[in-house]
């Protein structure tokens, strides 16, 4: 039992105002759901819709059904592009319904804005949320009365509990993508922040300043994606863990400084949330567009570390550890979203984790060596200002001691102590996950946000009777041989929001697995479960 | 330091700007360790290498976003960017503009030679209209860049010109500027032997005057910052008493606690619409 | 053109200037054909598709590397660059400095809202210190960027103000901007009704006044160019009637020939040192 | 029978001026020669040298073997450096004679620098070169009687006419590897460069603006590398073939103009002159190491090819494809030479094609749309201001008239016209050139500047009974499977510039093949013939 609705309408109609409230009151009384939406880059006018599914048992992905449900808040255009898509006997709330909300917003309140909480009491009552709890949990006295209007124009309309929903989500938090990732920064021990907005990821920047006078944390905003970068390199040098987060676009400008904190061996995170490409492409859609390039980007040869969280728990989790891995391989590590995560919030149950992680600071006498060379390939780090010890970093090739050196002898083993540092990334490397039945033959191989979408469509195909598991990597490269284990001989369905298939084309290069089939989309929208159950059963039917 | 370390060419400018520094730091009422530089790519840039300091040397053209990220993680630190002509205002101009706005306290210098120097001899910014050189057969066809008067504009608080064939007056310069708090900035006039052959020490010699001291009016250190030719005012152009530097946050070993981070998720999402 | 078609919100500023825009162009002493604009990305930098002239629409901070790109292809063309203040001050600085040093007949026009609208309202460059936003909560730290100040400073030979809800002062501006030859600037004045609640039509109209003619004296037009406040002046600050424009040279369907390539190989070998 | 030899000094100290004197009489006097040089990143100072093999038969590379002269312009590096390398009964030009040389020149040229002059007329004894003949070739009379002069101290000191070297090499002009790229730019048709100063990158920028004034080409010195190729993608829209050149920290910064490129698809060239990375690494040395940077450059995907020339000749040729791909399918194209390719002076015999590439300009009516969506993927290209035909060029995903547009079945397919061109653009790819007996199992695998040192190794190895071939890839991206005829069943050895055998990777992912072994260098320095045989043996045990 579950249900979905599309509020669909112009720019600046009130829609997202109806997701926040809506599933703000959801996770308070308790409910799975998923919300995520498409939107266009203006700031008025042209057609945006919010997505909510509301149901009894965890749920992250869009089901790709019929709506139960479709809002239009604008006079045309979702009528025509969603109404097609409702499901028999679903709930069309049309321009005239939502006219007569606002004039009761208008009437009552004297704020037309109320239009949206109107919805949501009606929404609520349409899957049978107990009016009580909802009272109760409600934010102010104005917001009670509106839930009760709501509630009374869904009665009007028969549109009264058809649904009935239970709310079965136990202690539980709910986040968006880029909110898990800036809280997975703060957990790794990141203290400093750099960037310039862009859509999808500066919704990071601003939980770094709306946070910053509350924690030891610094936003800065920055005059380009090249000072973000470098920013974030000072930062770091002087002793704070930093990051700088951006999309394709601002990271393309970021890749000098990438290079950079690989000659120096400055430890740094940089999140590129993508959209689709190339250039200004769709700027508010998704795509996994940038593997590639995030991979490869910087001149010259250096280690690096990138991972692409599948959920917001993974996004805690990895964000986290990306600083952490940063700081004691002296690396610079990429994690990749987009903006299908960035912008789709979630219930995420159990316990948010709080320890921080991070390292004491050694101390060193006069005779410190920024670069000595070490088996590990990590030499020894610390910060100016703290001892006689001066912390000299050089972006040419350098001696032990950070000075500019043309020793060709120097240079190779200089070169070798970089790269020796994939020793020991390869053997802390982030294992993939697994879901479903291994013994299957079919194997269905996500990497980033699609993994709980491959997840639904593995139960979903199950349900069916066809048997397949799936993978996700979690940390895309460096890939390691026990990552590959069990999978040759296993056909593989690599799963991507790209055109070219790029993490196939990895997984062949690095591990020699060849996927039997993709499963592409590049339109700028995420997969649906039904969506991709339907692309499965195709290859395997 | 063992001069034939250093990788400039003999006569170079940079050596007189470089023991005038030396002095400057040694001297200056803050701890060596407290200190730190950051540079670019080019001759100038080299200049940390051979200071007894802790340094970032980055690249071409983004000295100055490494000093702001420095100063801004670490509001205890002194922190210098010396750079060259080309690093400062050609690659590095968006940045010049910018760290200029932020109103930190930052020493900016500019070893400016008019020429890239390390490329080997093309137009820099500051190179005069009509110059000859190896890209520019023709003679450089821009508008000579005025890095004063734009530094004034930008909102410099302390901005001023000195020569490298004026230790002297260099020192009190550089001192006065690193003491200033908040964004200053000194274009050093340093002749290269090797690529610009007008602007040489004598060149210089015969040109330049001292200003003794700031003008009271910004515009008034606007038209003199401009001027070149004949007369060369070196000097304070001008100074702002008045100016209210912004302060850095502690956050070095103050780590964000675990409290903190649990008191944050208890607050309504924070969302951006 | 359908005002359905155009992404901007009802009342924004960029509706009267791309009005404007076209009437101007469209009794330009020019061919339609000859016409060509480019942008960046932002709100602003929407308006070549609003318009019936050929376009680069590029990337953010991009468009006047294009416009020169453009112009030194092809000198009989009419090059214009429009885009928002985050664009041309901002991400862009390093260009706006330096376009301005080369001389070309480019106009420069700046839809300056003082916010990146598409972005959802930041502080831009032009943002007033002490501005809040969201990215901002405790206000903008930075000194306000003073765009035809550095703009005089970098050696423009036209600078000029005009606003958003003045058409026919827009309209004399833009037209004369447009037909001076070399590299113009105007900052056009440009309520954005979704971000900027602080700079709307009635607040400049309560400050707005227009000089009548270009000032006499750099200085006092770089100061008028830097007044902000109470009194905002808009009309041409400088135009120098003296300026020499860089001409392109003709290449376009002028091939480089096969015995030209013959004589170049006969030549001893350029070969850099 | 054939002549090594090395002139060290500091910078600045005349070691460049040698050069270029010598290997110009030696042109003219018609002798096969190859020259190239090693020096550090400082105008005066530190250690530079420069080595020139004079031979019987066409050379293009070093040899590797003792050096028969070693001449010092210094006071001791060059001896403790070089001197070991001295072959036994090899002579030594020490600073004792560089001093009895400049005070000859100071004493009857009044000009210290007339010592290059000496030097040469000196080795120019030493090979054996008919005086006669060198006279006649000589610049200018100054120059006559200081080569005579020359020719006077090698008879003193016993050094004249030891090697007697016969001039063999035909019709021919000489050229560096940059001088060859840029010609070969003028004959695509290149009227367009703009960039940034950039060892060792900047010689292609001196050669445009040195030819400027005599053809209808212009180079402009952009404020950074993201002006230069915004305005080189400027200038292209606007109907003039056109290029930027830098090296790959300033190639860094053009990967979103790349990425511009790509989505606008606007006909460009961009040459990356390789050095050692990251960051500033070896500002004036050689590597292979931005491969993989440039193949994947750029947010978003969208169809490039990549050449990379392995010989004068083919700097050339591909150089002048570039163009030509570049402006009939309408994408960026990327041409990677290194240090090594871009300083070594090389003889080339037969005759430099003069033959322009170009292409009419169509003209079209007002209906003109830039975008159009075709077979092939390419669109019809015009130009603004030539009809009423507007250009309408777009950054963000567009409709076939340049529009922005979100319609997401519009972006799909604009995503697959552009990828489409892929089709065409592999079908026409430059195949791999072999050299050797093609029976030989053992195949040894090169890209860009290697091939010419690699194909002479072969010869060698022969030489010793060691059966080997080679193969060279000029066109590195795309590859296809007609490449890889025949090679899945040899024995690779994949020659490389760089640390992690970026080609090797690429051969694995595109064309599954597997090479057995990886020859890598990265110290700076180039194989030499010596050096890559010695690593050739050793393999094969
Ligand atoms: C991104 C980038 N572009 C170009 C270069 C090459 N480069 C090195 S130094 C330099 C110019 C140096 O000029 P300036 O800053 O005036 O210093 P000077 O050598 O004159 O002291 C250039 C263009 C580089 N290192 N990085
Ligand atoms: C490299 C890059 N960085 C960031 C962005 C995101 N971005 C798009 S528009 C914009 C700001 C626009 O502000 P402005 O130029 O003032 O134009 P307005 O929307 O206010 O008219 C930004 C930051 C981008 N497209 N590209
Ligand atoms: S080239 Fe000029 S600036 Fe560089 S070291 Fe030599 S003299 Fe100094
Ligand atoms: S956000 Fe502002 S600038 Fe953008 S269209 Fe709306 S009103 Fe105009
Ligand atoms: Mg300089
Ligand atoms: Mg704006």
């Amino acid at each position: 039992m579950e249900f979905n609705v599309l509020i669909g309408g112009e720019a600046g109609q009130g829609m997202f105002s109806v997701e926040l409230e809506l599933t703000e009151i959801l996770s308070r009384l308790g409910y799975h759901f998923f919300a995520t939406k498409n939107y266009m880059s203006r700031i008025r006018g042209g057609h945006n819709y919010h997505m909510i599914r509301v149901a009894e048992r965890p749920v992250h992905a869009l089901s790709g059904k019929p709506w139960d449900m479709v809002v239009a808040m604008d006079s045309a255009e979702t009528e025509r592009r969603h109404r097609p898509a409702l499901r028999e006997g679903g709930a069309f709330i049309g321009a005239d319904r939502i006219g007569q909300l606002e004039a009761e917003a208008t009437k009552t309140f004297q704020d037309v804005t109320v239009t949206s909480t109107l919805l949501t009491g009606l929404i609520l009552s349409f899957i049978g949320a107990d009016p009580a709890a909802a009272q109760a949990v409600a934010p102010d006295e104005p917001a009670r009365t509106a839930l009760a209007k709501g509630r009374e124009f869904a009665a009007r309309w028969g549109l009264e509990g058809p649904r009935s929903l239970s709310p079965k989500a136990g202690d539980h938090c709910k986040l968006d993508g880029n909110q898990a990732l800036a809280l997975g920064a703060l957990l790794g021990g990141c203290q400093f922040v750099a960037g310039y907005p862009m859509t999808p990821a500066t919704s990071i920047l601003h939980y770094f300043s709306a946070v910053a006078p509350e924690v030891p944390v610094h936003f800065e905003q920055a005059e380009d994606e090249i000072a973000a970068l470098n920013m974030a390199l000072g930062a770091s040098f002087a002793g704070l863990r930093s990051m700088a987060a951006t999309s394709g676009g601002g990271f393309a400008l970021m890749t000098e400084a990438v290079s950079l904190a690989g000659m120096t061996e400055t430890p740094v995170v940089v999140i590129d949330a993508q959209r689709p490409g190339p250039a200004t492409g769709l700027p508010t859609r998704t795509e996994q567009g940038d593997l590639d390039f995030v991979l490869h980007a910087g001149h010259g040869e250096f280690p690096r570390v990138i991972f692409a969280p599948g959920s917001v728990e993974e996004a805690i989790s990895l964000a986290r550890r990306a600083f952490d891995v940063a700081d004691r391989w002296q690396i610079p590590v990429f994690v990749l979203t987009d903006q299908y995560l960035a912008d789709s919030v979630q219930v995420m149950e159990g316990r948010v984790p709080t320890k921080i992680l991070r390292r004491e600071t050694p101390v060193f006498g006069a005779g410190y060596r920024r670069y000595e060379i070490t088996d590990s390939g990590v030499s020894p780090l610390t910060y100016p200002g703290l001892s006689e010890a001066r912390v000299e970093i050089d972006s040419d090739e350098h001696t032990e001691d950070g000075k500019i050196t043309e020793d060709i002898g120097l240079r190779a083993r200089m070169v070798d102590k970089r790269l020796r540092k994939f020793e020991g990334l390869r053997q802390e490397a982030v294992m993939p996950t697994r879901f479903g039945d291994r013994r299957a033959t079919t194997v269905l191989v996500s990497w980033g946000s699609n993994r709980l979408i491959v997840n639904e469509a593995v139960e979903a195909l199950r349900a069916e009777g066809i048997a397949v598991s799936s993978i996700h990597f979690g940390q895309v490269y460096p890939l390691t041989p026990p990552m590959a284990r069990g999978l040759a001989r296993k056909r593989l369905i690599c799963i991507e929001n790209n055109a070219t298939g790029q993490f196939e084309r990895l997984l062949r290069r690095e591990l020699g697995l060849k996927a039997a089939h993709r499963i592409l989309q590049y339109n700028g929208e995420c997969f649906t479960v039904a969506g991709l159950v339907e692309r499965v059963r195709k290859i395997l039917g | 330091m063992n001069r034939h370390d250093i990788a400039w060419c003999p006569g170079c400018g940079d050596f007189p700007i470089r023991a005038t520094l030396e002095k400057v730091l040694r001297e200056l009422p803050v701890a060596q360790k407290d200190i730190v530089l950051t540079s670019g790519i080019g001759q100038a840039a080299k200049m940390p290498h051979y200071l007894p300091y802790s340094y970032f040397n980055g690249l071409h053209g983004r000295s100055l976003p490494l000093a702001v990220g420095i100063k801004l993680a670490r509001p205890d630190l002194t922190v210098i960017a010396v750079s060259g002509d080309g690093c400062h205002y050609g690659e590095g101009g968006n940045h010049f503009l910018h760290t200029i706005r932020r109103r930190l306290d930052i020493t900016i210098l500019v070893c400016d030679n008019k020429v890239y120097g390390l490329t080997k001899g093309q137009s820099s910014p500051t190179t005069d209209l009509g110059m000859k050189n190896a890209l520019d057969p023709q003679g450089n066809q821009n508008t000579s860049f005025s890095p004063l008067a734009v530094a004034l504009v930008a909102g410099a608080p302390f901005v001023a010109r000195t020569f490298a064939g004026d230790p002297q007056h260099m020192e009190t310069v550089l001192r006065e500027a690193i003491l200033f708090k908040g964004p200053s900035v000194v274009d050093i006039l340093q002749p290269c032997v090797s690529f610009n052959k007008v602007n040489t020490y004598a060149w210089y010699r015969e040109r330049i005057y001292r200003m003794e001291e700031p003008q009271k009016d910004r515009y008034e250190a606007i038209r003199l910052a401009e001027g070149w030719g004949d007369r060369i005012p070196t000097g304070i152009f001008w100074r702002d008493g008045q100016f209210i530097c912004r302060e850095g946050k502690e956050m070095f070993r103050r780590h964000v606690t675990e409290s903190a981070v649990a008191r944050l998720l208890n607050k309504p999402c924070i969302m951006m619409r």
